[in-house]
């Protein structure tokens, strides 16, 4: 079966089972969404020395979101989940402006620096207590973060008493608000981030690790992994990341809301890690699909300030939208809707071997189920 | 019982002594605002020598309900209570009225068939604070000297919050009956009270509306946000876009002497001497208004220098 | 040590030999016995320490149970989807749902309230349902299939009205007013109601074949399967179970504040799950007992009443002190737990 | 002769996964009151063909028909209901709930709805007891090892109970007997008999030829998912089996059969001393020289493989040390014993082996990776060409590095576990039953690589079921009875399997 049309089709069907294939596919849709409600929507123009769009706006307020998704899939993919991480964006926030609200000259680089160290060493400590809990404890990882998700907004609102700190630092301001190279500075701490963590788990052998102790923690144990040290790295490694996302949120109003800073932003990641691709039963994880689902999750959020979705129907918007993602990820789902074409791989065994009769393989509407071992 | 006063409520020694002892259930610490409030009922209380039992609902009805459950069984003399909401109170309050304790209500109102539940309300009106917002709008656009119509964004609190609901209803209201012709909301969308949901929500305004001329925001954070994001766009806030907001807390004020909000609308959380005063009267026995309002005005831009200073939050 | 292992009663279990006394105890009874005692000493502690401020009363116990009624309730179903090894995060929002709902049907629809009232129980089994269905046949994670739900049923309740909708009818305050004597104090409806629930709950997950079928495909939902359970009916059952719960804890809240709000019981399907896993059931499904989850609200709302009590904390001393307790409970637990099965 | 009606027919049955084919166009039938064998190597197709059957997976061709219907099961739970009654190759019940429960979930005795506990406890303690089991049938299923689940899901399976199931008419056993010792073979053999003669069609799969030969009547067989030939037992001898199932002349067999065991090995490599659990197993004391096969033989439960986890750390010895090369191991962790070079193949591959979600050449290089830490990742070459070696050397199939192993069948899992611990060229390796569920010519393959392993210089630890394989390979044999060490004999013409058995009953050394 060489003709061109079959090449094509296999092609085609090479691409839709790339496992990014229906996260981008969710984004392209969603921003072209907009198109109808904002004819500029992709058009992006110079303003004040710096490029200024709706893409440009998605990429910058989306950027603690990707930080905090990519730190969750690593603790994900480890089978657990954390809860925290909120209160770890608030907490930082609050320390790290609350000391530069201190300083005599605000835009000292040295006391900047200083007071981000503050907060991201406060931010590793969140981590490394999630992680004793987690890993030395033995504490189901739901609770043992549920303890800091607590606690922490209230130690925020304790550094800050309560109020919302507001600073006027010029360098702090640029992580997460300013502009370099014309771009939002963010954009780039995004970046090394990202490539930071791709390197780590891909570069180094921490990312088999991670999901040889999510995907079986007894065979782990038994293959002398320290899956002890791993957990409490994952952890301290997602607070961290939230506490870096915590900066931006701050930096990016030059102000530190100890309550509202990163509210309900767990949700959120979890849900960018789940529509990137990765299980929450833990194992295999996707960093990639995990900045994208943080993508899709921003674009959605604009895009229900863009088209005028009246707000008592925001969530009904939210939800309608992740289920339709869902969905469509769902081997099964695309089963059953559009038949076999877009089904599971089988489909795509079948189209490449020459061999097989085609007539039967269509009837391969139902996906295997998911075997364990056996 | 050991009681450590923790700097705040002073000491006290239980039933025995003649202290009068408050129980008062505070809605959250939501905001600035929220607790700049909770500041000035603490040390009003203090300063008055009374016995101060206070707690935190974190914005749940159930927690206030369990507070004032609370506070009956430990018999304090006065309950006083900020609702989360305006429903849903008569059983607790029947309890209270059975145990002989008087109910003050702070900051809004309950819904009630039963008047006798509650002895007065100390606070504001949030309806009225929109209307407020309307009014002085007419104000700053004339200033502006902006003619013909004009388009409004509004930036509304955290959706089903009553001030939210509120404030965009008594702004509504004036803009319906007043300027039906001329202005309209063209876009409205939450931004939660925040100042990060204020900016998110402006840039995205722009995006889809470029030619906005006002904008209402149901509180200073939001503004402030707005602000940031009407300046990445390229465009002077207070000038291309005018600003009205609600609260008057101390960022605003800033906000507004540098001319990037055109008026404020004050909500004054510092009611805790005037509750205090109520406390004592109740407890005396005195009759009371049933609604005592509290002391607050609106601000232009050209009073907003003066002002500044008087801002304690 | 074994504990950072994800389910202890796989593989490291093993070893042990089935002695008189684990069986006995059972290492899965355990943590609900840890967490009774706890429960009390916690109560002592507290009774020691405001004993002048009233806590001594037999009603302040039972106001435990009505005020926290509701939360049993909802635990409850949320100890049926994690004993299936899920989740559920819709619980809080169908909550909220469910007040609003019948408010809006009761006050704005001119509805009797019993047809509200199984309307409104219907709505709630049948989101649970549809949830699972989701679930089970697209094999899309719960997390965020009822994520989803959270989002759609609060959305659903901001756009039947965003204000609150007061509930005036007679019946439900005289309802709500309703105490029950017990000699020493009394209890509320809502409290007895959800006293049965978890009656009906215990000897559904003990006596009936739907009950240990739940526990079949919580400990391995693939054995289940192969075993020729009808793990796919079970599942979908569970979560329309957790639906139907969480619209009883709707309408037991609704009792309870007399009102519907679009913004009622946000968050509190983590109040439910940490109950259900305070209460001692795992995770990972498959293990654990309703009665445990008693215990676990029972622990939560005692954290609420003693910070009450203590009546000096700030707002953000409030955040602390919960989190703080209830990590001090947590490690204790654990503690002892860990000791009795090395 | 005019042939009874089948009572399960299955014709052209065509099974895909994702770039394997792995039942194409299968016959097979299945009479009442026989005992029929399903042949073929690891990977040929058997657990497939078994699940399309009951319905785990669904069909992509081909006809079932039962009793003269034609049907298509969507779940074995319908299949059980149509009277199929399947123990699948890998343990498959709830580790969570009772003995008693798995054996009866989904049909408890009940009245009035209301499940009869008691009852359950009973009937469930009479069956156990009649498979010649003595366990406590409260207890949690995961209180007991491998061997007794495995028996436990061949009780539920027997047993029809009351409720739904209309009786048995199908009973599939797939590999079954893969870590039963003999007695409990005999017994159930003594089992399968009796349902036989009641009428019952059994198929049944085994890599073990003895018990094939002993039992089966008739026998279909398989290769790379095409259907070989069926035949009746007496008609075709175990050689010939072989050179069907494998589709070549046969050689390697024999070859082991004459390999001669090296007589001398090395100087003391690790020595237990008053090793011990309470609970688990009692003090012993342990000597492992270098180069030598130490055969643990003892019966089910005895406690090989409770020594074994010992001795690698995986659970925590509460007496006794251990020392390698005259150095004390501390043994709070596996990390512990593999720093010391000693590796530990578990039995149980699904529990404690495999991560089913990473490829092989994930699964492969795992404890290699392990002991090196994360920092210093297998450079991708040596990685690539490291795992390449040993899917040859163990012939994995299908031979893709990249195939994810919960996918494999199940002798082939068997081998990637194997292939993990083989690449960390460990000092010590304990091989707890690794020929479980291995195909005979890949068991030949894998006892072969023993013996040259001891031969340059690497100690085993080899837990078989089988004792023949434990004699065959080892230098000295140590016998356990109720879980101790009674004995230690060293290998040599007059040691046999009777002489072993005789030991294991005695108790002690003679
Ligand atoms: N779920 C699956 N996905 C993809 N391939 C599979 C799956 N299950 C089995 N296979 C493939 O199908 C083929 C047949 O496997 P099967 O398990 O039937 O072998 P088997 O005859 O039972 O072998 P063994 O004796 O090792 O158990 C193998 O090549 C295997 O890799
Ligand atoms: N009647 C019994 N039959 C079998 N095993 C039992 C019995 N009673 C208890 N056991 C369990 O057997 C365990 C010892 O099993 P272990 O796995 O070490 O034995 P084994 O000789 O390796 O057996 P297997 O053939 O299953 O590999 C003990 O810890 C005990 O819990
Ligand atoms: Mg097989
Ligand atoms: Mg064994």
């Amino acid at each position: 079966m060489s003709t061109p049309s079959a090449a094509t089709t296999s092609r085609w069907r090479t691409l839709t089972h790339h496992h990014l294939f229906w996260p981008v596919a969710v984004l392209v849709a969603l921003l072209l969404v907009n198109v109808p409600f904002t004819p500029d929507f992709f058009s992006i123009k110079m303003t004040d020395g710096h490029l200024y769009g709706s893409l440009v706006s998605i990429v910058l307020f989306g950027s603690p979101l990707i930080l905090v998704a990519v730190g969750m899939t690593l603790v994900i993919a480890t089978g657990g989940i954390d809860l925290s991480v909120g209160a770890v964006v608030a907490i930082t926030g609050a320390l790290t402006c609350s000391y530069i609200s201190d300083q005599a000259d605000q835009n000292a680089l040295s006391g900047v620096f200083l007071a981000m160290g503050i907060g991201l060493v406060a931010a590793v400590v969140c981590g490394l207590w999630n992680g004793f809990l987690v890993a030395r404890m033995g504490i189901q990882p739901i609770i043992a973060t549920l303890i800091i998700m607590v606690a922490g907004r209230g130690v925020a609102q304790l550094i800050t008493d309560g109020q919302i700190i507001t600073i006027n630092s010029e360098p702090y301001k640029l992580i997460g608000g300013g502009y370099w190279l014309t771009l939002p500075f963010s954009i780039f701490v995004v970046a090394v981030v990202v490539a930071v963590t791709v390197a780590l788990t891909r570069r180094t052998a921490l990312g088999l690790l991670v999901e040889s102790v999510g995907g079986n923690a007894e065979a782990s144990r038994l293959v002398g992994i320290r899956s002890r040290r791993i957990k409490i790295m994952v952890y301290v490694f997602c607070a961290l990341c939230a506490g870096i996302a915590g900066l931006m949120i701050s930096s990016n109003t030059s102000a530190a809301d100890g309550n509202n800073a990163g509210l309900w932003i767990e949700l959120d990641a979890i849900l960018a890690v789940v529509i990137g691709g990765t299980s929450l039963l833990g194992g295999r994880f996707s960093i990639g699909g995990t900045v994208i689902g943080a993508l899709v999750i921003q674009t959605l959020t604009t895009t229900i300030y863009t088209i005028g979705v009246p707000t008592q129907t925001n969530l009904v918007f939210k939800a309608a939208v992740v289920i339709v993602v869902c969905l469509l990820q769902s081997p099964k789902f695309r089963a059953k809707v559009f038949g076999a074409k877009f089904g599971p791989k089988s489909g795509a065994a079948s189209g490449g071997s020459a061999a097989t009769e085609p007539a039967k393989t269509v009837t391969t509407a139902e996906a295997a189920p998911k075997m364990e071992v056996s | 019982a050991k009681e450590d006063g923790g700097g705040t409520g002073g000491s006290s020694g239980g039933g025995g002594d003649k202290k009068i002892t408050l129980g008062f259930s505070q809605v959250g610490s939501e905001s600035g605002w929220r607790s700049a409030n909770t500041d000035s009922i603490k040390s009003a209380a203090k300063e008055a020598g009374y016995n101060l039992k206070f707690s935190d609902a974190q914005q749940k009805q159930e927690n206030q309900i369990s507070a004032i459950r609370s506070y009956i069984a430990q018999k304090v003399d006065v309950i006083a209570f900020s609702p989360v909401v305006v429903t849903g109170w008569d059983a607790v309050l029947k309890e209270a009225k059975a145990a002989k304790i008087p109910v003050i209500l702070t900051d809004r109102s309950v819904e009630t068939k039963d008047e006798s539940l509650f002895v007065t309300l100390v606070g504001s009106d949030f309806t009225d604070e929109g209307r407020r917002a309307a009014k002085i709008l007419e104000k700053v656009l004339e200033k502006a000297g902006h003619k013909g119509k004009v388009k409004i964004a509004q930036l509304e609190g955290t959706t089903g919050a009553a001030p939210a609901i509120e404030r965009a209803k008594g702004f509504k209201e004036v803009m319906d009956a007043e300027h039906k012709d001329d202005w309209k909301i063209v876009v409205s969308q939450t931004g939660d009270f925040t100042r990060a949901g204020g900016k998110q929500v402006m840039a995205a305004f722009l995006q889809s509306n470029p030619d906005i001329d006002v904008l209402f925001a149901h509180n200073d954070d939001m503004g402030i946000g707005a602000i940031q994001a009407i300046e990445a766009a390229g465009k002077k806030p207070g000038k291309d876009i005018l600003i009205v907001t609600v609260d008057g807390v101390k960022d605003g004020f800033i906000a507004m002497s540098e001319g990037k909000i055109n008026a404020i609308v004050e909500c004054n959380p510092l009611l805790g001497p005037q509750l205090m005063e109520v406390v004592q009267t109740v407890k005396d026995g005195g009759t009371v208004d049933r609604w005592i309002k509290t002391k607050e005005s609106d601000f232009m831009q050209d009073q907003a220098k003066d002002a500044l200073p008087t801002r304690k939050y | 040590m074994s504990a950072t292992t994800q389910t202890p009663t796989a593989p490291d279990s093993r070893t042990t030999p089935p002695s008189k006394l684990a069986t006995l105890l059972g290492d899965r009874r355990l943590p609900v016995l840890v967490t009774a005692t706890l429960f009390l000493a916690m109560y002592i502690a507290g009774l020691s320490r405001y004993q002048n401020y009233g806590f001594g009363e037999p009603q302040v116990f039972l106001n435990l149970f009505i005020d926290n009624g509701y939360l049993l309730v909802a635990a409850v179903g949320a100890t049926f989807v994690i004993l299936s090894g899920g989740i559920d995060l819709s619980v809080g929002s169908v909550i909220g749902f469910t007040t609003m709902f019948t408010a809006w049907l009761v006050e704005r629809q001119g509805m009797p309230l019993p047809l509200a009232v199984l309307l409104a129980l219907g709505v709630g089994a049948f989101g649970g349902f549809l949830m699972g269905y989701v679930i089970h046949n697209f094999e899309i994670q719960p997390f965020i299939v009822t994520l989803a739900g959270l989002f759609l049923f609060r959305g659903l309740c901001l756009v039947i009205s965003k204000e609150s909708i007061s509930i005036g009818d007679s019946s439900v305050s005289s309802l709500a007013q309703t105490r029950v004597s017990l000699g020493l104090g009394e209890l509320s409806i809502g409290a007895i109601a959800a006293l049965v629930v978890i009656a009906v709950a215990f000897y559904v997950l003990h006596y009936t074949r739907f009950g240990r079928r739940v526990y079949a495909i919580g400990g391995n939902e693939q054995s289940a399967m192969l075993m020729g359970l009808p793990q796919g009916r079970t599942k979908i059952a569970v979560y329309t179970v957790s639906g139907f719960c969480s619209a009883l804890a709707g309408l037991l809240f609704m009792l309870y504040i007399q009102s519907g709000d679009p913004l009622h019981a946000v968050g509190m399907e983590l109040d439910a799950i940490a109950a259900t896993v305070i209460g001692g059931t795992l995770l990972t499904g498959g293990s654990g007992y309703v009665i445990g989850t008693l215990f676990g609200v029972l622990v939560l709302g005692l954290i609420k009443s003693l910070i009450q009590f203590e009546g000096t904390l700030s707002s953000w001393w409030t955040k602390i002190a919960t989190g703080v307790l209830l990590c001090a409970f947590i490690l204790i637990q654990r503690a002892m737990t860990a000791r009795k099965k090395t | 002769m005019a042939e009874p009606r089948p009572v399960l027919e299955m014709t052209g049955i065509v099974k895909e996964f994702p770039g394997v084919r792995a039942l194409s166009g299968v016959d097979f039938r299945l009479f009442p009151g026989e005992i029929h064998a399903l042949m073929g190597e690891n990977g040929a197709g058997k657990s497939t063909l078994i699940k399309v059957l009951t319905g785990v997976y669904s069909l992509d061709g081909g006809t079932i028909t039962l009793d003269g219907k034609s049907v298509r099961f969507a779940s074995p739970l319908q299949a059980q209901q149509a009277g199929i009654n399947t123990v699948y190759q890998e343990v498959n019940l709830c580790p969570n709930l009772s003995v008693a429960e798995n054996i009866f979930i989904g049909r408890e005795p009940t009245r009035f709805g209301r499940i009869q506990w008691k009852r359950m406890r009973k009937e469930a303690a009479e069956l156990v007891d009649r498979l010649g089991l003595d366990i406590d049938v409260s207890a949690p299923l995961s209180a007991y090892p491998l061997a007794v689940q495995q028996l436990v899901a061949i009780v539920r399976s027997v047993s029809t109970g009351d409720g739904e199931g209309q009786g048995t008419k199908v009973l599939v056993l797939d590999e079954p007997t893969s870590s039963l010792d003999r007695d409990e073979v005999l017994e159930l053999f003594r089992l399968m008999r009796r349902l036989k003669d009641d009428g019952v069609a059994i198929l049944f799969v085994s890599h073990f030829l003895d018990q094939i030969y002993e039992i089966c009547d008739r026998m279909t067989v398989l290769r790379n998912g095409t259907l070989v030939g069926e035949h009746m037992v007496s008609d075709l001898d175990q050689v010939g089996l072989i050179e069907l199932m494998i589709g070549k002349e046969l050689g390697k067999l024999e070859e082991l059969h004459e390999h001669q065991l090296r007589a001398d090995v090395g100087e003391t490599l690790l020595h237990a001393e008053g090793l011990g659990r309470t609970g688990g197993i009692a003090p012993f004391d342990l000597e492992i020289k270098k180069g030598e096969v130490v055969g643990l033989a003892g019966l089910l439960g005895s406690g090989r493989t409770e020594l074994a986890r010992l001795l690698f750390g995986a659970d925590q010895p509460d007496s006794g040390k251990v020392t390698v090369d005259g150095k004390q191991v501390p043994m709070n962790a596996p990390n512990d014993a593999i720093g010391a070079g000693v590796a530990f193949c578990s039995e149980n591959r699904k529990a404690e082996g495999l991560v089913p979600d990473l490829t092989v050449r994930e699964n492969i290089i795992l404890a290699l990776q392990a002991a090196r830490g994360w920092t210093r990742p297998i450079p991708a070459a040596q990685r690539d060409e490291l795992v390449a070696k040993y899917i040859k050397a163990l012939d994995i199939r299908p031979a893709n590095p990249e195939a994810r192993v919960g996918q494999l069948s199940g002798g082939n899992q068997q081998k990637v576990l194997l292939a993990r611990w083989l690449i960390t060229q460990p000092r010590l390796l304990i091989l707890d039953e690794p020929t479980r569920g291995i195909d005979i010519g890949a068991k030949a393959e894998i006892q072969k690589l023993v013996v040259s392993l001891s031969e340059d210089g690497m100690s085993v630890l080899y837990i078989a079921a089988e004792l023949e394989e434990v004699l065959r390979l080892s230098h000295t044999i140590g016998v356990l009875r109720d879980r101790k060490l009674v004995a230690r004999l060293t290998n040599g013409p007059e040691i046999t399997t009777s002489k072993i058995l005789e030991t294991i009953a005695s108790g002690e050394h003679q």
